[in-house]
């Protein structure tokens, strides 16, 4: 598994995990917006990576052209 | 609870009487308590960055931060974040100015590990610089226990007091200490050191103490 | 606490699709970059309806989503195209909303 | 379980969809009025939003250079400082200070793009944007002057204030106009853009490409909405505030007024953009002292 997908599985749970609690037991509007706003961008990116497409490169992790 | 607080900071959640040293927590001071300690977790959990180097004529080198050198300035890193994060909810002028005084410190260290010559010189010129505005912060906030008996924000807030020399000697203290906009040179020659995450808190936190200056000075 | 501007919401959703159409259309039909004077037969068609249907009440005030996909159709043409029928559409709809809202108070 | 905090998240994510769509077909808007009166035919008005769609897609990776996980989390930052401005300004009108912590944190979105990348054009960008810190400064002396004039600095309280005696853009106009070079600073190619200075490459976003550089743009959209909506409510106030497509109104218009100065004047250097940022703000402190002392 590469780096991104890790880390976006990672960031898919937290995600999930936050609006799950977020759904369950905040009863304040103003938690429930902030919490919101704290885990909406960690689904996105964990969604975002579940559709990156597969890598042509050789080596992972690098890009194809660095330096001068 | 007086108007003054509520109508600058937000919702007023209430104090914690830790000995003398009084906490306050409003909305404004929660939030940013939070992003301090929540940037402080990540500056822990993050390595630092391999700066690259482009060399003319030959292929770019890396500059890589030893174990030995990241050790030192995570500690550092993470001081000054617990100390952003306590100036936050802090409701005491002393304490503040102590935090602050602390917060110098730290920045210098986070640089000081780093062996490159430009680096040390400009956190040296950072330091005379934070030496120096300890004069007026320290001494505005005498002048004002002198003037008024006492240094606590909550108390001050409660009474209309005339402190505006006294708040212009604060804010230049503060000035000093964070480094900003006249003292800017010194700073921003720090931020070229490499290893991210510890170069960054040292902006975050002057950037937290600057807005909560502001909100103490209209405060009192 | 301010509401949710639920309505106002629909109808920018709806203008960005309408945009997405027109651009998906505009690219498939034509293969100049730039043209001057070109107008699209379609384009006007959603155009014209789009500005019409701008003033006239739907239940659940759903004409407004409705003609702004329309609308959205010309806006979002690739450049150059498109311009004389969002134009179109666009005067056509404050006229009926200014004539609606002389007849109808 | 509880069916309200259900529809509070419903509420709050239909709330930021609806500000990133108009922030970004104002941010198209922007970029084809400029690109009208340099005579170039322009993009579709829905340019930045297809861009942000287009790039979500993208494949990313992490450079060998990055400093892992800041890189990554640098750009969520960028969306979470953003959606709180939007939702404690615009949906729960609370204390201006906080919305000016959050564009400071904002300084250091930017700044901990470019350091986290390790690329020399991130840090370029980054430094700059360090730099620049000077269009805070004005911020705060505008709070100071507002709190003189309103005795809070609660944004229902701001509003209400106006409600009772008229646009405040009228009373402190010195300090709106500081205000307004603020928002100038953040839209793209004004003079003071100098962190996203084509001669740096893309400034502090150039390593964050992909679905990392979506996700900054989707916070920027929201950005420009909420700055817009912070400049209409403390300086005009209710009589645009009150209806959310009066609002929007305000918002085309600013915007249109912002992308001819965009359009019309050269990017400054970055001594030139600091130094005029930093004469704005020393004539905002004397404006604050003045209201001070005279009273």
């Amino acid at each position: 598994m590469t780096p991104e997908r890790k880390s976006g599985i990672v960031a898919l749970i937290v995600g999930v995990l936050g609006f799950l609690y977020l759904i369950l037991y905040s009863g304040d509007p103003l938690v429930a917006y902030l919490g919101t706003a704290l885990f909406t961008p960690f689904l996105l990116y964990g969604i975002g990576v579940m559709f990156i497409p597969k890598s042509r490169r050789k080596k992972e992790g690098l890009l194809p052209f660095r330096g001068w | 609870m007086s108007l003054n607080i509520t109508s600058i900071a937000g919702k007023f959640y209430g104090y914690i009487p830790f000995g003398d040293i009084v906490l306050y927590v409003t909305e404004f001071s929660a939030i940013s308590f939070i992003v301090a300690i929540f940037f402080t977790l990540v500056v822990y959990f993050t390595k630092p960055e391999k700066q690259l180097e482009s060399q003319i004529g030959g292929f770019d080198t890396l500059n890589y931060v030893s174990l030995e050198e990241l050790k030192i300035r995570r500690l550092m890193a993470i001081l000054c974040g617990i100390c952003t994060a306590f100036a936050m909810l802090t409701g005491d002028l002393f304490n503040y100015a102590l935090f602050l005084a602390l917060i110098g410190i730290t920045n210098i260290g986070i640089v000081a590990a780093v062996k490159k010559e430009w680096v040390l010189n400009a956190a040296y010129y950072y330091g005379l610089i934070a030496m120096i505005s300890t004069l007026p912060l320290f001494g505005g906030a005498a002048l004002i226990l002198a003037k008024t008996g006492t240094l606590s924000i909550l108390e001050l807030a409660k009474k209309p007091y005339d402190l505006l020399f006294q708040k212009i000697l604060y804010a230049a203290g503060v000035v000093g200490e964070t480094g900003v906009a006249p003292f800017y040179a010194a700073k921003a020659e720090m931020f070229r050191a490499p290893g991210a995450p510890y170069i960054l808190m040292i902006h975050l936190s002057s950037l937290l103490i600057v807005i909560r200056t502001a909100e103490i000075l209209l405060t009192i | 606490m301010n509401e949710v501007p639920y309505n106002l919401l629909w109808c920018i959703l709806s203008l960005t699709l309408g945009g997405f159409v027109g651009l998906a259309y505009s690219y498939n039909k034509y293969v100049k970059p730039y043209v001057e004077g070109n107008i699209d037969r379609w384009g006007l068609i959603s155009g014209i309806l789009g500005g019409v249907l701008f003033s006239i009440p739907l239940p659940y005030n759903i004409n407004y989503p409705l003609s702004l996909f329309l609308l959205g159709i010309p806006l979002g043409m690739r450049p150059g195209y498109g311009r004389v029928e969002l134009i179109l559409g666009v005067s056509i709809a404050v006229l009926g909303y200014l004539i609606r809202g002389l007849i109808g108070r | 379980m509880e069916l309200s905090s259900i529809k509070y998240v419903i509420d709050a994510l239909a709330y930021s969809l609806y500000a990133f769509l108009v922030g970004g077909l104002l941010l198209g808007l922007h970029r084809k009025i400029v690109a009208r009166i340099q005579g170039r035919p322009g993009p579709p008005v829905i340019q930045y939003i297809l861009h942000t769609i287009k790039f979500y897609f993208k494949e990313i990776t992490f450079p060998i250079t990055a400093g892992n996980p800041l890189y990554l989390f640098i750009a969520l930052m960028s969306i979470m400082v953003w959606m709180s401005a939007l939702y404690l300004g615009v949906v729960f009108n609370t204390s201006l200070l906080i919305l000016m912590g959050l564009y400071v944190l904002q300084k250091i979105v930017e700044h901990g793009c470019g350091l986290s990348s390790g690329s020399p054009y991130g840090k370029l960008g980054g430094v700059r944007s360090v730099f620049s810190a000077a269009a805070e400064i004005p911020l705060f002396t505008v709070i100071g002057t507002i709190y003189l004039l309103t005795k809070s600095l609660i944004i229902e309280d701001i509003i209400r204030y106006q409600e009772i005696h008229g646009p405040i853009i009228f009373q402190l106009p010195f300090a709106a106009f500081a205000f307004f070079v603020l928002l100038l600073s953040k839209a793209p190619n004004s003079p003071f853009a100098i962190v996203k200075d084509k001669s740096i490459v893309s400034g502090y976003m150039t390593e964050h490409f992909g679905l990392l550089e979506s996700l900054i743009m989707i916070a920027d959209g929201i950005a420009w909405f909420v700055l817009l909506w912070i400049f209409i409510a403390v300086f005009i106030g209710p009589l645009l505030v009150s209806d959310p497509l009066l609002t929007l109104v305000g918002m085309v218009v600013l915007t249109f007024l912002i992308s001819l100065l965009c359009a019309l004047t050269p990017l400054l250097t970055p001594n030139h953009s600091v130094m005029i940022q930093i004469i704005i703000s020393v004539l905002a402190l004397v404006d604050l002292l003045r209201r001070i002392i005279v009273g």
